[in-house]
């Protein structure tokens, strides 16, 4: 629907602001994945009616109310669901979920998996704050577990669900994770999202600063972050530190870390990432957890497979070619009929 | 040569003006089929028809118990038919268990044909009979034609060379052939039907023909038949028909409500009895452009198409009560978002799983009125299988005009049975016009996504209409912007205008009609499925000389604006549902009318019989 | 000393009956904590209070603008109270925006008392304001005293050593204390709860405790008021008291139902605005063998709590409407089941995500009817948030009783006011006899699971014990043996008992109860929250020489038996609701009384006034 | 709640039979499984009344009707939720979940999910039929892509989801997997799921011969099962094939099928099955897919780790500990109260 009568014209990051107060608590880990899509969108430079974004209930729900692109805030737990219908009948708007770790992974988790699994070409931000921001802090599926929160004054009981690893059982497509602090890398995660086919799945490191503020702080703090995360790049070898001096290897059945360099392990031994790996390995990246080892961030996965919405359309042209385009009256009369004069 | 499509007489032949039969057997003995088929050769020699299948809840229950039964009723008539009738003048049992379930509906003095080598002693046993039924003399007061079948069915397979248990199984044809006799049905369509379905397999493709024949000199040549039936043509509107049933009526709606507006149809369902055949009828018809998503449950299925019509196409999603029950809090959803959405549901027996396979009206008011806050939609009912077709055009056409959620309330009588349907004219149909915005609407060049028209719509925008962005959603919205708002006197408001919303749609809806008398004694008032024996009631009683309307509403939501008027005209009003009286409590409340209740809520459609006698009872008082 | 909890008077004083006042500001300015400790100070000097939080939807807008007020209501009396009031006396304004959202609830020549420091041109702007309302003239008709609070916060902070950001934070206590001067409030309970709360942080505690003394001191000493007030103990009856909210109240009421009848509290459910607090006081409390369970939605927090009940225990579920949809289909399920289970709705402004934060009555019918079939269920509303806790209790022993589920339907006003509370005596609680089934009941020595007592009730087992093994299911059942049945006449007759079973019910309830006149001109019919605003409004228009009563109603499922002759000794009824007439709806469909309806969505409670005119108007017809 | 006034006594089979017909179509792989854990309890030992047994809806679900012990047919995909409230509630008696693979990874996958990472000490046993048996055969998540079946005539569109994967992923503490048409094995597999604590979660490769035969014929034909199907054993090499000829090695990041012995690898250099291996490698080997790889059969995983249950009775007993046992007097009075006098 990119209608061309005007000539192309550049678009920023004003474009795409609707008129919309931005009403998340100030210093929240929102705005800046705001700020990151909106710049992201402008430098594509394709015009903001070409996007929709959906999102479900939660604080970071909100997200929709404040792009000038076409946009719904569903109901809780079925961004998801919505996007899969809306992409099937407009396969040429580049549809955005905007979904938060309750609305993913607590109630909207089986959507999330079906999806996956679908492939459908949409692309999902998931805000893990760790928390339910939206009603006031209580925890969540991927809080850690004996988390003290309103609702678990002794503790939480259950073991938390990792995003990353639930979207690799799916078989998802695209698997990556990133954090709101550091823009660069949001950027850059964002755009392999987005040019991404099939569906393109982000789990976004988020701080809620009212409810749960640097319960990720290890990933977030600039200064430290370096020795927490490491940023995975696709066919070079997994290295970290901030002196980048640290890297990991795979022992048998086991990733670990160890030095590199000097006194420590040639960088050729160290494990190159692969994107297009099978899941298996994949699967222990994602269950790298700080501070045993460091989280990786940045792309684990990303492989083309077809889509659910190209291959729905591959089928209605395939019945078009074998039985001709629709004939109504062929349809009403069915497979036999008699007269009565 | 007896192929023709003539139905066959001869001297011993005694007409008669309609029938009622029952085929009844195991749910492996091909009962459905052999109904269909009977059904088909009255229906295209001429006869009004009415159909009703009743299967057992298991898939394959074990051979010869009394949960396996499956039957196939029909009704074919030399006149108007509306029912599959109340009682049965020919049962033909394929086994003692079919016996037992059916025979309690057979009229007395009615005809039993039963397949004698089913009634082995294994097979009394599991369907509970202590001896023979056929021989002990408990069915004295009807006429017992036990038929060895099986072994005359094998026997004519030998000739053509197919044996064993693949002979065994083309016994229903042997019943069938046997029937069309006793009917003086042509045989020509289901010779037909047989080389055309088994036309690959030459082998079982003769055995059933054979069979088929078989049964059909048995009966005329057997003395156990002193006499045969045939019943006339009905005097039905010229032109061509084919059959059809209520769940394939209302895809074939859907389809043509897409072609008529250009919207093509996404149809997102998770599979439940008795809606699934919309599904498997219309995943058959992607030369359309039909879009079905199977998904992985009944939210999905009602959020993906709340998707689908946020992105421009026309959303449908269908389920019966319980998975309604879990669409609930999206229908709010889209009653807010005010988008067009088609909500099926085919009600079955209630409440929880209930009685999956078996009819009920007992969603209602769930649908009325099963969703958090005031949140009123627009429901129809069609009142027979070939009206589902209809009404679905008419639910597109509403849901487009008004940006509504319309529930559409089928049933399992409806969704099943099948009737014959005088094909329309596709070009005949009435285009359904769709108007997209395209520019802005408001005074400072703005769009504004809640401003309304003269039927308090609001426009539809197809994402990728450049300046046309905008974002909806659940929160209250101020209107006319649709921005988030939590101003009280906009959240009154907007809730008037819900409400408005859905009673504007009346001043589209035909007034309501009476059958019958206008004014009078008693109005029969009715909804949905139980159209057929309501309409045949008040015959009856009109016939006995009682003042009798009978005043079918199709439209619950809102209602066609003279009803009230309508009810008025009778001195006593008597509302018939499949429930403990849903109908009843909206019409009571609405127009204060004492109107009294005939309930019934046992799985089962109304014997016209049973409502002859209520109404009888209500007249004298 | 002034830190004696009683009043501080002066000659100035002037007495009044009873006062409103309004704390509001931003949501980070502490109006919440400031209002309790103002309520709680008033009660602990024998007032009676009555008080109405308004949070905003935002979890922290950004400082100053409209969406982010947050205010907090009370009203105190030296008579019984009912409401927090329709209009303020007295509206304390922390900045620009709250004035803006709360001077259209001011009375004419009402007091504001404005943080003067607050209404920067920033601040100004941001709430929409060309000039500042505090000097232009706008506020001509009201009494403003501008106070420089920030400033003095500093300035007394700094004596302490408390500097920056933290000290302005102390706010809210300066403006408490002036309050507290301006209604000769007792200090020494808000001195208590300064020294509990910031005990461990003396140098928070220390500034906060002088910033309090200076904003009283401010008002003592300063010109600016001529006068200031006091309000009387009223003459509550004698015992210890305390403050309670609907939801805490709740929450007890169920911790005392467990005590009661010895089965431990399974309390199932997933966080949503404005039932989380339950939860979260429910989890506090495990030494009470409480077990809280948040699920992952709805669906699993009802289902569990199924599964709670099956086992033996009290299976408790609670949500807002939207979460209450998405329950429907398993409570049908718990309906066939024949299990008990309590289901809060604390209902909140609809359709869809709605106003969350805001209070309605629109779930009724939801409740009522939004499940498949039917499928009925038992209703009860509390009036006020202290019946939370008796009426928990009584749903507890009707859900054992009958082993049937039980809706209990709050309100986000209930559950967030306060009032003061006589506390019970728990030994003089009526216990909750449960007796579990332990032997066969057949006549054969089988177990019949669905044999019914008077009733109509069926056994409850507890899992484990010998002989008496048995399954349930959705699938409809046979009576007495509660095995799957697809019998017609079984599914007519379980129809009808699950009716009569919550019919049965009423048995066991009080009669309705009128205050008021027991007959006369017009009957104000009310249900829930609004119980206080139509009690009030009763007693104006009885004072004014009206013959009304009151008939609020606590039962909606079934009705108490008498409602009808009740409702009938009245010349006209009006049915008074936050919604479009839901409950006016069941009663003219079940007594055809032609009810009117007066009602309200604007996610707010009433306001007495406008129940006042609106009863005038219809008594005048 | 067993009570031990009697003397103890041995169960059979028929102890553990209600007096329900059993109604599944003449042929249903599920015969066999209801058959395999009646026996499985007349050997346990322990009463019927010990026992409750849990079910959503579909063919499978039928299942509690034909046991003699405590049972609910819930409603559809909540099964696994109704038993977490149970279990809380009832510690002591062992529950078991019925379910199927529309039932368990289609409308309840998100339940199935969350009660594995809870890990409630219930034993979930999946049918996988890789069909919708009791609505008449449409697709399911399990069935392959491209399925063809009265919803999809031309096919399906989405990838199948993995049972175990999905469990992997959730960190399942017991994962397993057996088949109907292979009784021994089955009998063996829901031995160690009923004497694992914590949730043990067994899919069953189950026919439908009506909508589906054959569908996993491979892993069910006794004839050719051994080359199609791996046994594990805990501690033990990777050997399958009727001769016992082929084994599995890890092979970097893969695993591969070998031949063993001679003019193939050593029995050393196989793949040793360790249940308590961190899921990665699990995860491999949840992946093998026939007819590449022979498909595992057996225990997967199986670790110990505190039970959901468990945890919420040291909690009360903790809380009781430290307040007392409630006191609900003081309860009522709150915090604070005041006089009127
Ligand atoms: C059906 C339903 N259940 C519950 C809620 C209440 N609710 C709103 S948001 C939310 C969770 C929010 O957490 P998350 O998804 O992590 O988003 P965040 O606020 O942290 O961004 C809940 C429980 C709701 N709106 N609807
Ligand atoms: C809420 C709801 N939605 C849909 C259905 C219809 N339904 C019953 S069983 C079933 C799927 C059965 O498949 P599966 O779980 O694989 O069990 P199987 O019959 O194959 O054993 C469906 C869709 C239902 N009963 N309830
Ligand atoms: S509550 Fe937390 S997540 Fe929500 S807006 Fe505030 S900081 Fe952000
Ligand atoms: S339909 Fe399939 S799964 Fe269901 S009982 Fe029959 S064979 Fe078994
Ligand atoms: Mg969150
Ligand atoms: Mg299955």
């Amino acid at each position: 629907m990119t209608t061309a009568t005007e000539e192309p014209r550049k678009y920023t990051v004003a474009d795409f602001a609707s008129d919309q107060d931005v009403r998340w608590c100030p210093g929240c880990g929102d705005y800046s994945v705001l700020a990151a899509v909106k710049k992201l969108l402008a430098d594509i430079g394709l015009p903001p009616e070409n996007y929709a974004f959906i999102s479900g209930i939660g604080c970071s729900s909100r997200f929709p109310y404040y792009m000038n692109t076409y946009g719904m805030h569903s109901i809780h737990g079925r961004a998801t669901a919505v996007a899969t219908g809306f992409k099937i009948t407009r396969p040429d708007i580049q549809t955005w979920v905007i979904t938060g770790d309750g609305d993913a992974l607590s109630i909207g988790g089986n959507h999330t998996m079906h999806l996956l699994r679908r492939n459908v070409d949409v692309n999902v931000l998931l805000f893990n704050n760790q928390i339910y921001g939206l009603t006031k802090g209580q925890y969540s599926p991927t809080s850690p577990k004996g988390k003290k929160t309103k609702s678990t004054p002794m503790g939480s009981l259950d073991r938390p669900l990792h995003p990353l690893c639930i979207a690799l059982a799916a078989e998802a497509t695209f698997v990556a994770r990133t954090v709101d602090m550091h823009p660069k890398h949001l950027q850059a995660t964002l755009k392999r999202a987005a040019e991404h086919r099939g569906t393109s799945f982000v789990e976004i490191y988020q701080n809620c600063n009212i409810f749960n503020d640097g319960a990720l702080g290890h990933a977030q703090d600039r200064k430290t972050r370096a020795d927490n995360v490491i940023e995975l790049e696709h066919g070079k070898p997994m290295i970290f530190g901030k002196d980048l001096n640290k890297g990991i290897v795979l022992d048998g059945q086991h990733l670990r870390a160890v030095d590199v360099g000097e006194g420590g392990v040639p960088e050729s031994a160290l494990l190159v990432h692969d994107e297009q790996a099978p899941s298996g390995i994949h699967n222990l990246m994602a269950r790298m957890k700080w501070p045993d080892l460091p989280e990786p961030i940045g792309v684990l996965r990303a492989v083309q497979e077809p889509t659910y919405n190209e291959l729905m359309e591959a089928q209605i042209a395939a019945a078009v070619e074998q039985k001709g385009s629709g004939d109504l009256q062929k349809l009403l009369s069915g497979r036999s009929t008699w007269t009565v004069e | 040569m007896i192929a023709e499509a003539k139905a066959q007489t001869s001297p011993r032949t005694q007409d008669i003006p309609r029938a009622t039969i029952r085929f009844a057997g195991d749910s492996g003995d091909g009962m459905q089929l052999t109904g269909m088929q009977f059904t088909k050769t009255s229906a295209v020699f001429g006869n009004d028809v009415s159909t009703l299948p009743d299967f057992p809840a298991e898939i394959r229950a074990p051979a010869g118990t009394v949960y396996g039964v499956s039957g196939f009723q029909l009704h074919f008539s030399s006149s108007d038919v509306f029912t599959p009738g109340d009682e049965l003048d020919t049962l033909v049992a394929m086994n003692p268990a079919a016996l037992k379930v059916n025979i309690k509906d057979l009229k007395n003095g009615g005809l039993i044909i039963a397949n004698e080598d089913g009634f082995t002693e294994q097979n009394l046993k599991l369907a509970g009979y202590a001896a023979n039924p056929l021989t002990d003399g408990t069915l004295d007061k009807y006429t017992v034609h036990p038929v060895q079948m099986t072994k005359a069915t094998v026997k004519a397979c030998e000739d053509v060379g197919l044996i064993g248990r693949d002979a065994q199984r083309c016994k229903n044809f042997y019943a069938l052939g046997l029937v069309c006799w006793l009917y003086s049905r042509p045989l020509k369509p289901i010779i037909d039907f047989i080389e055309s379905k088994f036309g690959k397999n030459e082998l079982v493709r003769d055995a059933n023909l054979k069979v088929f024949h078989a049964g059909y000199y048995f009966g005329e040549t057997a003395e156990l038949f002193q006499k045969n039936y045939a019943v006339k043509k009905a005097n039905l509107p010229p032109g061509t028909y084919r059959e059809i049933h209520g769940n394939e009526a209302l895809a074939l709606g859907l389809i043509a409500a897409s072609q008529l507006s250009g919207k093509p149809v996404f149809y997102g369902s998770y599979p439940i009895t008795p809606a699934s055949d919309i599904l498997h009828e219309l995943a058959r018809h992607k030369e359309f452009g039909v879009k079905t998503f199977q998904a992985e449950d009944e939210i999905a299925a009602v959020t993906s198409a709340i998707g689908a019509a946020f992105g421009g196409g026309l959303g449908v999603t269908a389920s019966a009560g319980p998975g309604i029950a879990l669409k609930a809090e999206a229908m709010g959803l889209a009653t807010v978002l005010e988008l067009p959405l088609i909500v099926i549901n085919v009600q079955r027996g209630g409440p929880s799983t209930g009685l999956p396979t078996k009819t009920e009206q007992s969603d209602l008011l769930q649908v009325m009125h099963g969703r958090n806050g005031d949140c009123p939609v627009v429901v129809i009912a069609p009142a027979t299988p070939s009206e589902c077709f209809d009404m679905a055009i008419e639910a597109v056409r509403i849901a487009f005009r008004s940006m509504i959620p319309v529930v559409f309330l089928s049933d399992g009588y409806i969704a099943n049975s099948a009737e014959p349907w005088l094909v329309p004219d596709a070009s005949k149909l009435e285009p359904i016009v769709v108007e997209h915005a395209t520019e802005a609407n408001g005074p400072n060049g703005e769009f504004l996504p809640y401003l309304r028209d003269g039927n308090l719509s609001r426009p539809w925008v197809i994402p990728g209409t450049p300046g046309l962005m905008h974002r909806i959603g659940g929160l209250e919205k101020a209107d006319v912007t649709g921005n988030v708002s939590y101003d009280p006197d906009n959240h009154q408001h907007m809730t008037n205008i819900r409400r408005e919303k859905v009673e504007k749609v009346a001043d589209h809806l035909p007034e309501q009609t009476v059958f019958g008398d206008e004014d009078g004694d008693l109005a029969l008032v009715g909804w949905g499925g139980t159209y057929g024996q309501l309409h045949e009631a008040t015959m009856s009683l009109r016939e006995a000389g009682y003042k009798v309307g009978h005043v079918h509403i199709r439209h619950l939501s809102p209602f066609p604006r003279n009803l009230e008027q309508v009810l008025r005209r009778f001195r006593k009003v008597v509302v018939c549902e499949l429930n403990t009286g849903q109908l009843r409590m909206l019409i009571r409340s609405k127009f204060l009318i004492d109107a009294d209740g005939l309930n019934k809520v046992q799985g089962r459609p109304f014997m016209v019989g049973e409502l002859i006698s209520a109404a009888e009872k209500l007249l004298k008082k």
